[in-house]
């Protein structure tokens, strides 16, 4: 699992890329905490285009994160959601909650 | 009922084992020719079994991991996923979606995803003795089985 | 010595098990962070393995293939492939390059390739009571280790 | 396994598609030898970039085809030879028997 991050203005990428299971997770967890610390963005966005699988440990790593920008008064978004990813989502009713592209 | 062919797997409760699991069962599930959907659903309720398996099973220490795979006529496949780990107290309760006693890094979605991905999900449990999941799918006809 | 991670395969020898038991095994050896060419090998090797106890170990029935793999201190992979098949009564002559008794749709190097691929190679048999293929391979070490 | 053919004025180009295991050597034999008698080619192309996988299954495929080239007083190429392949000709010892490119 890696992690690209790139912000300007307050608004943060993060692509991820491989595999968001239970190891990936533990993996880019800390990354990802440490970007969004140190960008404190108003507008976050993670695209998903690099992620090859994932499982509901994904949606513990989505759901932390956005409870974070909620925190900082920011809105998360992600993008490029591949189908696997998608129905992952969905079958966790989590889309509701979230801005998937 | 007799299975057609069977594959069983066994393999230490390390995290980095979990993506090389979801793989062989998706590789022995290809003889059924599903499509990449049902892969993706395959892969995705083993993950979280095995995953439970790792972090919930044997929290403080590594233990053995068994799944055992059976292809069943008319392309029904067969999981178990076994561990010899703390078992759970209330199953009902940890199906329901939500429910974790992980913290933050789980969402409590497992069970939920396991069975919305499977067509069959059973969860035998005995605290202190280990876990038991078996879930069975169907994989759908093509119009290529039948050439 | 203790083996760091382990992974146990058991299947029926059906020639469409070929396909998984290599790609279960490349993805266990994958948290060594081999090369493509080393996973190349240790695939091949797996393949030629596999091959033999479902053709020549079960030749005229379907039985049980089993391989266990361990990864050792120092990034040491090691696959041990076993049948309870029909057993090779002259181990040195069956190592021999060309030697079959496969006929045609043979080529008789399969253990040459076993061998060339992997470190090392060890092969135990009983007539009719089976075969135990062992192979090492050393994954090499990668700047990517010492970070 | 696809065999994939294509002959004219007794030249035979045959792609190979997938696996070239003992499992996909088995299914493929009988439409390579059908290909190449019907055909009764003169010169004999295999193109293997298709192939994602070969042990050496598909080195008894090989001979059994140089084999027939032979007796048809024919010649055989392989083209397109993926590196994992070109490897397990090289240990076999075969590359000095055929044309691969
Ligand atoms: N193999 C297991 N061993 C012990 N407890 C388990 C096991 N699988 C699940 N559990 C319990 O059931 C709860 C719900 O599991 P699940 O729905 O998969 O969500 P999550 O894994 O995100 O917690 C877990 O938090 C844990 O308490
Ligand atoms: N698992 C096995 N059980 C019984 N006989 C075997 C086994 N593996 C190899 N042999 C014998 O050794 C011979 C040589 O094997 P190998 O070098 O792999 O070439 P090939 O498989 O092409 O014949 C085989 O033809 C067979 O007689």
């Amino acid at each position: 699992m890696e992690v690209l991050t790139k912000s300007s203005d307050r608004n943060l990428t993060i692509r991820l890329e491989g595999e968001l299971d239970h190891h990936g997770a533990k993996k880019s967890m800390r990354e990802l905490e440490r970007a969004v610390e140190s960008a404190l963005p108003l507008s976050a966005t993670l695209d998903f285009s690099g992620v090859t699988f994932m499982d509901s440990s994904g949606i513990a790593v989505v759901l932390r994160v956005l409870r974070r920008m909620r925190e900082l008064g920011g809105t998360l978004k992600l993008t490029k959601v591949p189908p696997q990813a998608k129905k992952v989502f969905d079958a966790a009713g989590i889309s509701q909650m979230l801005t998937i592209e | 009922m007799k299975a057609e062919n069977y594959m069983n797997l066994e393999f230490l409760s390390k995290s980095s084992n979990e993506s090389f699991a979801r793989v062989a069962v998706a590789g022995f599930a290809a003889q059924l020719d599903p499509t990449l959907d049902e892969i993706g659903d395959i892969k995705t309720a083993v993950s979280e079994a095995v995953t439970n398996a790792i972090v919930h099973a044997y929290p403080d220490r590594l233990g053995k991991i068994s799944i055992k795979t059976k292809i069943y006529e008319g392309k029904v496949l067969e999981i178990v996923v076994r561990d010899w780990g703390r078992g759970i107290e209330n199953i009902e309760q940890a199906r329901q979606p939500l429910f974790t006693t992980g913290g933050e890094e789980r969402s409590g979605m497992g069970f939920t995803i396991m069975e919305s991905f499977m067509d069959k999900l059973t969860v035998r449990s005995t605290p202190e003795r280990g876990t038991t999941v078996t879930m069975r799918k169907k994989i759908s006809v093509r119009l290529s089985d039948r050439l």
